[in-house]
């Protein structure tokens, strides 16, 4: 499959923003990342940053925003996968204080590549992440 | 896939043996129950069989390290079995590979315990 | 898990109208469905359809709608799941002269409940299908 | 679970295994593969092997139904090999069950070309 521009590689997906829908945003991210097609352990490393990074937004359980959705967009750009994640209904940048959410940015910072944080006004936060692709 | 956990209690040591995935839409039912199995313990140690967990996430390292702590906290022993490469790398990357007492197998894990 | 509300359920997917995109497609709703959790047959029989929608607009190969996108919604509705699959390019309901569309067509009807073909005044034609949901 | 395609001549037929999962992405690739095995066969004679067949959609299905075609055109005979009930499904439905020769095992397809 020929590597792509960002029209046309763009696949997004919106969610409840609960955690039962963390194992379709799984199964999805590498449905997308296999049909590159990239090594397994490609595929696993994102899995588990797209994951972590909705747990950021899923782990606060602030009432207010119990029931907003999230949107993880994956696209390809030069020859880097690149995933984003916004939470439209958060106001400020996630939490690190707990053992977990700390672990979760740490797994994110260290499997990723341009990892990115931005509090976009009017468009909550976005947690964005590439990663090189190499075929197998 | 789904989360599933089987407990049998040993003289020495109870061994809990965890199957499926462990994310944040259920890592609180692990915590559950291993909170209940420490309470009708017999011996303090305890061995967490992780080789058949496909996949865990930072929600699932984070209660690992809750459970080492209330282990410790009972003067006890807690041995994990690993066997993923996969997971293993996530110990690795979290640096808790240097807190836990990993083992391959039953048996080492086991005879972890009893040193 | 309880069976909820169109907005505590509703997930939606976004790809390109291209085929290599089908795959990624059949992964995400074969993970909505089971969710529920759902028997194997009735995974298999929703996958089957919503793909064969897909392919109702990705069959036709006009080039002018090459660059379109399809758009995947699943959601909950009284005790079924729903099926809605809109192709904002299409001006006429799927073409049937096929080999292959009309077997696609009867896919649907046959496996799929209350299966609909809507053209909607500037927002193309959308497929909608439902299926009752009976637990494991 | 790409699409994989084996081809053995033998003298009264051949015999072509197909893996993975057939669908608009990849009909096609089918469809040409198997065109250039006729073009080479020395009996007309096909049995179409498609027990490790996951999905299969439309497109795949009316692609079988051109074999079909062309190989009745050579005077040839056509059978296929299903196993999986749920692909049994969808020639149920489509009725394309009364028009192939279907059998559930290697054996009961070669057996039902030399007939
Ligand atoms: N039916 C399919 N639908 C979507 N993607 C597919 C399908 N079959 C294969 N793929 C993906 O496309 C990629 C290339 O597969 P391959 O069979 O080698 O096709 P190609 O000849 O187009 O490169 C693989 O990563 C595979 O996962
Ligand atoms: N980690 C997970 N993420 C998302 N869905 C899950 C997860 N684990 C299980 N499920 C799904 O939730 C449904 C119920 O699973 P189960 O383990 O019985 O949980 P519950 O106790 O909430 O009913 C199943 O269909 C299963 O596929």
């Amino acid at each position: 499959m020929n590597i792509d521009t960002k029209a046309h590689s763009l696949v997004e997906l919106k969610i409840p923003r609960r955690p039962e829908y963390l194992r379709v945003v799984r199964l999805l991210v590498s449905g997308y990342v296999s049909r590159f097609p990239a090594p397994v352990d490609m595929v696993e490393d994102i899995k588990v940053a797209v994951s972590e990074a909705c747990n950021c937004s899923m782990r606060d359980t602030d009432p207010a925003c119990a029931e907003g959705r999230l949107d993880i967009s994956c696209f390809v750009e030069d020859d880097k996968l690149c995933f984003e994640i916004r939470d439209e209904n958060a106001t400020s940048a996630p939490d690190s204080s707990s053992d977990e959410a700390s672990l979760g940015l740490l797994l994110i910072r260290t499997l990723m590549e341009d990892v990115e944080v931005r509090s976009e006004q009017n468009s909550g936060v976005v947690i964005s992440m590439k990663k090189t692709i190499t075929s197998i | 896939m789904d989360l599933k956990l089987e407990v049998k209690r040993e003289k020495d040591y109870s061994y809990v043996t965890v199957n499926g995935e462990i994310d944040l839409y259920n890592a609180h039912k692990l915590k559950e129950k291993i909170g209940q199995t420490m309470d009708g313990m017999d011996s303090p140690n305890m061995v967490l069989d992780l080789k058949d967990v496909d996949y865990i996430d930072s929600t699932g390292l984070g209660i690992l390290i809750g459970i080492k702590r209330r282990v410790s906290e009972n003067k006890g022993e807690l041995a994990l079995v690993l066997r993923s490469d996969r997971i293993h790398k996530l110990f690795e990357i979290t640096g808790l590979i240097n807190i836990f007492a990993i083992a391959r197998s039953s048996e080492d894990a086991i005879a972890r315990l009893s040193k």
